[in-house]
């Protein structure tokens, strides 16, 4: 179980290896990679978080997810600072024995991370800065684990 | 105690963490007590229902305690992934 | 949309940056990883596949995925021939705008690996080889589908 | 037309493919031309509940005809993955 908050980028590959190396009872490794998007006017994004909380948030959610599936180790890596169009933002790993639970807990920490993880973004475009705003969807997306 | 703004509340403030010295009870009365210290926290704290705060990291309710809090954060909804 | 039968290794960053490299409408990349797990009793896997039929099945199951989400790009590479416990098997990689079509998509993909593509996996232990029974449990993830 | 055999089919049958001359107009046909032929088809083809079929590279069911094909291939339910 690894947490990272950082400003340079990471390797999905060497994460992967992080987790499954001198061990051969992992049978599925489910990575999500969310990237920045540009579109028509944002030419920059700027990553802010809350040093500390931040940490723990991200340990929370591993620690919930595990309690929840099969899981044989995980990994959060969370970028902060400026970001360009088409670079990685935050890796999510989950390793299970079987597929399952390895994409339910992805999935389940990706959206846990959405709504609960102290980050902020912040789009720069021709017309100068502007706050990304938090989408009702991410709510809802956390809300479906709770049943 | 120190009380930290984040996102678009720290840039209408001004500043990203402060000492405060506050005989407030809860997170609501502090939000009070500096929406009449100056405008920039009025204007900071016109909307609560954008506002989420958490007492010593932890997410909490407006209508939450502040006694023997050392940090009190305000921030924006996250938007990180 | 790629897709590949090899006896040799893959690196998941490498194919990963094929999908994304020089376009930043990506949001989210989601990969799944499978493994050899050994346990006790076996000392090597051994993958046969029916050539043609295969990458027939396979650009099936990534035409059926992009018939049904948001999938900007994908990716399904499996090794045939000679495994050890702890390699890698197979990777399907899914991009898309948001996190949940990229998720549900590569869930999808496996889903209908595991059944409708002409692999076969032979395990090598102790007691000599043995082939893996297919199970139940596959037939029912993909049923889930069709709701 | 041409018949191929994988996995414990291809192993219990001895060889991997075969050029297969007949009348047959079935899969099901087919089959039971070749458990006549020879134990080891008998045996091979045994449990048809265990058995998959594609008739030039389509998944079919034994009912299915191979009049016209030129690729019928016969193997266990899939492993892979």
């Amino acid at each position: 179980m690894a947490i990272r908050v950082q400003t340079g980028d990471f390797d999905i590959s060497a994460e992967t290896a992080a987790l499954t190396r001198g061990r051969d009872d992992i049978g599925a490794v489910v990575s999500f990679t969310g990237l920045v998007r540009g579109g028509g006017d944002v030419s920059q994004m700027e990553l802010e978080h809350y040093p500390g909380m931040t940490e723990n948030a991200l340990r929370d959610i591993e620690s919930r997810a595990v309690k929840r599936w099969n899981l044989q180790a995980s990994t959060i890596v969370h970028r902060v600072g400026p970001l360009q169009p088409g670079e990685q933002i935050v890796l999510v790993l989950a390793a299970s024995p079987h597929r399952q639970d390895a994409f339910d807990a992805a999935n389940f920490m990706m959206d846990y991370l959405k709504t609960r993880a102290p980050f902020w973004k912040k789009e720069t475009g021709p017309a100068g800065g502007k706050w990304v705003d938090a989408r009702d969807a991410d709510d809802d997306a956390l809300l479906r684990w709770d049943a | 105690m120190q009380v930290l703004y984040f996102a678009w509340i720290r840039e209408r403030i001004g500043l990203p963490k402060e000492q405060v010295e506050t005989t407030a009870g809860t997170v609501a009365e502090l939000v009070e007590e500096l929406k009449v210290r100056e405008e920039r926290y009025a204007v900071a704290f016109a909307d609560l229902a954008s506002v989420r705060v958490a007492v010593d990291q932890q997410m909490v309710d407006l209508d939450a305690s502040i006694i023997g809090a050392s940090e009190v954060a305000f921030f924006p909804p996250m938007t990180g992934g």
